[in-house]
């Protein structure tokens, strides 16, 4: 018996190590794919990995040769993602990178990006400081503040029951955090919005217990909260406001799209959370809903935004390179102003003044899915689409 | 013959125990004198407090007349009163050398040389050499403490004693555990060290405090029970009594 | 609608609960470090497990009062196969290796948690009357906080019936400060070791679920908490669990009224707290050992 | 080869050998950026020596003088910050007033906090370093105004380095970052060596070794530990200027509790006691991170596996081997 097992391992892996090497038609063309797979975000990562994936896959090939994705896991920490990036660049002659859930971590990438000299397409970062940061730094994919904030208070104007309501503002303890409530805030006072308090209320991410805060909020009797929270924490919020008897009172206006898996999980509590987002499954065009059952297929998760900004956005870089016709830093940034790609979400197009996309975004509120494919119990419906025009930044 | 060391009604309460109870205790600047008393009776906690290691309820201790209770132990070590332990405590990873030289280094000075060789300080490393030539321990030199036999690394327990050249030593029952020729080995050392030094021992082996002692103290429950000569405290009755018992 | 009286009513109930939880956490852990001088880094880990075991066994149907009953045997039978393999070797190494040790056992217990339910917040849905909220002097409080108020005094009252009535409780005591005496008298005291660890990693499961609905369960909860239990047991004493009593409300309060009124702040003033506490009482409140 | 009559130090054996290996070593890491010219290996190997320096400076905490301290990576960032914040607002060319400036302030901060570490001891120590650690890091992490909170310092200059009059190249320039760490942490270990080796060196082994007896026999046990602890921030400080210089980047995460109990992997990793192994520590922790965590998004459980095995069968770490085998041979 055991003469018999010896012979055995040995074949496999002699098998193992003489497998047929897969003949590369041509080198492929190397793309760093940076994104959180672990820490407080990572299920935000991982939807953006799947939407990388799906574009790569469905591009097939650039400039004739193959795409072949390596993906790091930043751990939604600068320094960790800065020596990931140059690992990607140096060790594995990455042509670009693609991908970054935070601001913190984008900021401390573009800071780099001289040394790495490779063009950088973030599909998540929303921090207003990206506007014409760096000529090889590029933003495609999530709705920057301003124009979030734009969506949300053109929203509540449109709204009478919202209007009228005094807003407790609340925000995550980070750069986009403080960037998405100071946007909200002045934008507000312009257009008469009533804010409870100017100097923003600032929570450590990691907080897990909101009922201090939620005490703060019920003291103060404000009648509605608007919160930039990271989108995975969001549903968590509306949880226990809703377990301290707040959700037929106090509405629930977000900087930042919740996550539909973390809907799921919030279930009944998280319902009438309104706010602007780039996209949501339950917008209606032959684009979207071909896309959506196609990454559904694929992945068996529920679409989200996460995961459609990263595939247009790496569907930009992809054709980028194409038009340059190279695999030159400069050649495919100069390439990436201007660029336009019709997807689920319309014409994404960026722009060359300042390297930050314009889109079309919806204004949503979760409530009660219908019939859905998908066995979504929660769902974002749209209420209104704002064009790219109406969000600005003007060009 | 001035007095070293005297205390002035020294006490410590554990508790509601009274550990040490009013001890007024005195000793010369030399000669041999020991501590006896059934066990608990407070031996080695009035050995804590004059050493330092644990603070006194109340009472004085002074030293050459200035008053020293309660004074850190680095002090009173750097003042010349040092200590042995019941329980051996060396340095143990380091060498008997090492562990000589680090207190030869602690009396002599110069630890704050931060740049020059452990080497440059000539005289501590020679004086090193001399007290464990004394003591007999020069070939276990560069052999780490730990694997010392028992017997030696009591002897090197008093070493390290000594090397802080003391003025008063204290050595809490040095002999346990060791064989009769150590016991002898290390008593005669003892008794030609209180020619020079004052010396307080404190013990169980009754022939070799008898036979050495110059003046002898005894201890019950925290109290001076008798002092006196070897002589006279084996006369006396009380002393008889606390050990033995009182006869029905 | 909250009125001064509602806001205290709020902050001295959230205090209760947060000193509530990181009570239970913290006997635990102390439970460990009194009895076999171990301090387990991957406490946090286990209360984590034991959250999630709890939101599992409540989303297959079980009740979360039984869920709170089998999760902490099942992560009690985890503790036991922990200790049996990698803690009871470590019996006779220094302190420095078994910190090490648990922190490499947290790193394993948080990666399995990923493993094992993914990166996804979840939430234990509450049995039908715990839900809603109860108007107490002019705010509304939610049921299940109050609940849960109840629930802790009932584990701790349980777990002061044990040590202090029964006869393992006796022994779990005398070893914590003669370990050596309790050895003569015939006591395997790998055993001890055994019930130690076990009984902390139970205490640990259990804040885990009753932590559960009042907090989100997602993969950091764990390490979140292994700090302020830290802050709690150093407070309090090592091993001394009147200690960490004392030092759960103290820190509770301080933490709750400092998020209330200087949010930023809020965590330096509590390790400025611990700082100054152990600079001037190096043993903690109520000094080392007594187990009690 | 060792003749006990002469008044020798004890572990002065083998010694030509020993230096022919430090000499090799320090030229082939010298040569090395030049042979191979990847920039990725070149920026790696850079942060196993920031990191191997820190490591350094904790084992002369906790290999010498025996005080376990959680998140000595504290002062490796209020002087990185320091840095950061001297070259960002007062003036950015000055590379060495900036690394002054970091590592007095890094000491003044460190002596107050090290006079109250060395009032306790034992696992009282090791959880106030964890107390005061943790008020750094939430200090940094909440000042935004100042520090940039979560994102970190943004905008560091790239002064130039200039050592001994030689101007090597800008601190972005990996080739010149690179060799201004191999110097600086060369001078630091051979420093570092020279103090452990001095009297001052004994009197904090003997306070490792039996921290009682050390006051019995006249060693001021806390003003020797209060030494030893400032010597070791002073080169935690050191190891923060260079990170920032060479990262250009510095955030709350790298001051966090698990990136100091990174560290104290690193050091036992390495083995205690041994300066260098402190080094041959952090390269491999820092491999091992790095490789395993591209392997798999589930790197967290490999990496506690090791850390486990390493525990439980590899005691005195890769360096400490050596006595292992000794002991093994010794039967």
């Amino acid at each position: 018996m055991k003469r018999f097992i010896t012979v055995s391992l040995s074949l496999m892996i002699a098998v193992l190590l003489f497998a047929p090497q897969q003949v590369f038609a041509a080198k492929p063309v190397k793309i760093g794919v940076l994104v959180p797979l672990t820490g407080i975000v990572a299920q935000g990562g991982l939807e953006m990995k799947y939407g990388i994936e799906m574009a790569a896959e469905e591009k097939g090939t650039v400039l004739g040769r193959p795409i072949e994705l390596i993906v790091e896991d930043t751990r939604v920490k600068p320094p960790v993602a800065v020596t990931k990036a140059e690992k990607l660049v140096y060790k594995d002659d990455c042509k670009a990178l693609i991908g970054v859930f935070s601001s913190g971590v984008g900021l401390a990438l573009s800071k780099n990006i001289d040394k790495l000299n490779v063009p950088f397409v973030s599909t998540h970062v929303m921090t207003t400081k990206f506007y014409g940061l760096h000529p090889l730094v590029f933003r495609s994919g999530q709705l920057a503040n301003d124009q979030t904030a734009v969506g949300n208070v053109k929203g509540i104007l449109a709204r009478p029951d919202l209007k009228d309501r005094t807003y407790y503002v609340i925000v995550h303890d980070y750069s986009w955090g403080h960037d998405a409530g100071e946007r909200f805030i002045a934008l507000a006072k312009e257009n008469g919005i009533k804010v409870y308090n100017d100097t923003y209320d600032k929570a450590p991410i990691k907080t897990k217990d909101w009922s201090s805060y939620i005490s703060k909020i019920k003291a103060s009797g404000a009648d509605g909260v608007y919160m930039a929270f990271i989108t995975n924490v969001i549903p968590a919020f509306a949880k226990q406001t809703s377990d301290f008897g707040l959700q037929g009172k106090v509405k629930l206006v977000s900087a930042a799209a919740p996550g539909p898996l973390e809907l799921e999980a919030g279930g009944e509590a998280c319902h009438g959370i309104f706010g602007a987002s780039d996209w949501a499954w339950d917008v209606d065009n032959a684009n979207s809903n071909d896309w959506e059952m196609r990454f559904w297929k694929k992945f068996n998760t529920i679409p989200s935004d996460a995961a459609v900004h990263s595939y247009v956005g790496a569907m930009n870089l992809f054709n980028a390179i194409e038009k340059a016709g190279s695999t030159d830093a400069k050649a495919i940034a100069d390439a990436l102003r201007g660029i336009s790609f019709d997807g689920p979400y319309g014409n994404v197009r960026i722009s060359a003044k300042d390297n930050c996309m314009r889109n079309s975004a919806v204004l949503t509120e979760t409530m009660a899915a219908p019939e859905n494919p998908f066995g979504a119990k929660v769902y974002m419906k749209v209420l209104k689409t704002f064009t790219a025009d109406e969000l600005g930044p003007p060009e | 013959m001035a007095e070293l060391l005297y205390t002035e009604n020294l006490c410590r309460r554990f508790g509601g125990v009274m550990a040490t109870n009013k001890v007024c205790f005195s000793v010369n600047d030399h000669g041999l004198t020991s501590i006896i008393g059934p066990n608990g009776a407070g031996k080695t906690t009035f050995i804590n407090i004059v050493t330092g290691k644990i603070p006194a309820s109340s009472g004085k201790i002074f030293f050459k007349g200035n008053d020293i209770t309660n004074k850190p132990t680095h002090d009173l070590v750097k003042m010349g009163i040092c200590r042995t332990f019941q329980i051996n405590s060396i340095f143990e990873d380091l060498s008997v050398f090492e562990n000589l030289r680090i207190a030869k280094q602690a009396k002599n000075g110069g630890s704050l040389r931060i740049f020059s060789s452990k080497q440059s300080l000539r005289t501590v490393t020679e004086e090193t050499w001399e007290l464990l030539e004394h003591l007999g321990l020069k070939d276990l030199a560069i052999r780490p403490a730990k694997n010392l036999a028992y017997g030696d690394q009591r002897v090197l327990e008093v070493a390290i004693a000594m090397a802080g050249n003391p003025k008063i030593l204290f050595l809490d029952e040095p002999t346990a555990g060791m064989s009769p020729t150590e016991t002898k080995h290390i008593s005669k050392l003892i008794k030609e060290l209180s020619k020079k030094i004052c010396v307080v021992l404190v013990e169980h082996d009754m022939d070799m405090i008898m036979s050495i002692s110059d003046k002898i103290t005894v201890l019950q429950y925290g109290s001076t029970i008798a002092e006196g000569t070897p002589e006279e405290i084996r006369n006396n009755q009380q002393v008889r009594e606390a050990y033995l018992g009182k006869e029905e | 609608m909250g009125g001064t009286i509602g806001i205290i009513v709020d902050i001295s109930l959230n205090s209760l609960v947060l000193s509530g939880v990181f009570l239970i956490v913290a006997i635990g852990l102390n439970i460990i470090y009194g009895l076999s001088r171990i301090m387990n880094m991957g406490h946090g880990a286990l209360y984590a497990v034991g959250a999630y075991t709890g939101y599992t066994l409540v989303a297959t149907g079980f009740n979360y009062f039984v869920a709170l009953v089998i999760a902490p045997i099942i992560v009690g039978g985890i503790g036991l196969l922990i200790e049996r393999t990698i803690i009871a070797p470590m019996r006779k190494r220094s302190m420095v290796y078994t910190l090490i040790l648990t922190y490499g056992l947290m790193f394993f217990l948080d990666g399995m948690i990923k493993y094992v339910w993914g990166n996804k917040p979840c939430f234990i849905d509450l049995p039908a009357f715990m839900q809603g909220t109860l108007s107490i002097l002019g705010t509304q409080y939610p049921i299940f906080r109050l609940v849960t108020l109840f629930l802790i005094a009932g584990i701790m009252g349980g777990l002061m019936l044990f040590l202090n009535k029964t006869k393992v409780g006796l022994i779990l005591r005398a070893s914590s400060t003669i370990p050596e005496m309790v050895s003569c008298l015939g006591i395997n005291m790998s055993y001890v070791h055994m019930g130690a660890f076990v009984l902390g990693c139970i205490m640990a499961a259990m804040a885990g679920i009753i932590a559960g609905p009042l907090t989100t369960i997602d993969p950091l909860m764990g390490s979140e908490m292994l700090i302020s239990s830290f802050v709690v047991i150093v407070i309090g004493g090592l091993g001394s669990l009147r200690g960490a009593v004392l030092a759960a409300l103290l820190i509770g309060f301080v933490q709750t009224l400092a998020e209330f009124f200087i949010t930023d702040l809020a965590m330096v003033i509590v390790y400025v707290l611990m700082a100054v506490i152990l600079a001037f009482m190096p043993r903690g409140i109520l000094g080392e050992g007594k187990f009690e | 080869m060792n003749n006990t009559t002469t008044i020798p130090g004890i572990k002065k054996r083998f010694v030509p050998l020993k230096i022919f290996i430090v000499v090799l070593v320090f030229v082939g890491l010298g040569l090395f950026p030049f042979m191979s010219g990847n920039r990725f290996y070149i920026s790696m190997i850079n942060e196993m020596m920031i990191y191997g320096l820190l490591a350094m400076s904790l084992d002369v905490l906790l290999g010498y003088t025996g005080a376990l301290s959680f998140m000595h990576n504290a002062y490796l960032g209020i002087s990185a910050y320091v840095v950061g914040l001297f070259l960002i607002h007062i003036s950015p060319a000055s590379l060495w007033m900036a690394c002054f400036a970091g590592i007095i302030f890094t000491s003044i901060v460190a002596l107050p906090v090290g006079w109250v570490q060395v009032r306790t001891g034992g696992l009282a120590f090791a959880l106030l370093t964890l107390a005061f650690g943790m008020m750094f890091h939430t200090i940094v992490w909440k000042w935004y105004d100042v520090t940039g909170g979560d994102d970190g310092l943004m905008g560091m200059p790239n002064p130039d380095i200039t050592l001994f009059g030689w101007k090597l190249g800008s601190t972005g320039d990996p080739l010149a970052m690179y060799l201004f760490t191999l110097v600086i942490a060369a001078i630091c270990f051979f420093l570092t060596r020279r103090i452990i080796n001095s009297p001052f060196g004994a009197v904090l082994e003997a306070i490792r070794e039996n921290e009682d007896r050390a006051s019995f026999i006249g060693i001021n046990v806390r003003r020797y530990k209060l030494l030893g602890w400032m010597l070791a921030c002073l080169l935690a400080g050191i190891s923060g200027a260079l990170f920032i210089l060479y990262k250009g980047y510095i955030g709350p995460s790298t001051m966090s509790a698990f990136a100091g109990a990174g560290v104290l992997m690193m050091v036992l990793l390495g083995g205690l006691g041994s300066l260098w192994g402190a080094f041959v520590g952090a390269a491999i922790f820092i491999y091992i991170q790095d490789y395993i965590s591209t392997m798999t998004e589930h790197w967290e459980i490999f990496l506690g596996l090791v850390v486990i095995f390493l525990v439980l069968f590899l005691p005195t770490g890769f360096v400490g081997l050596g006595d292992h085998l000794k002991r093994f041979r010794k039967g």
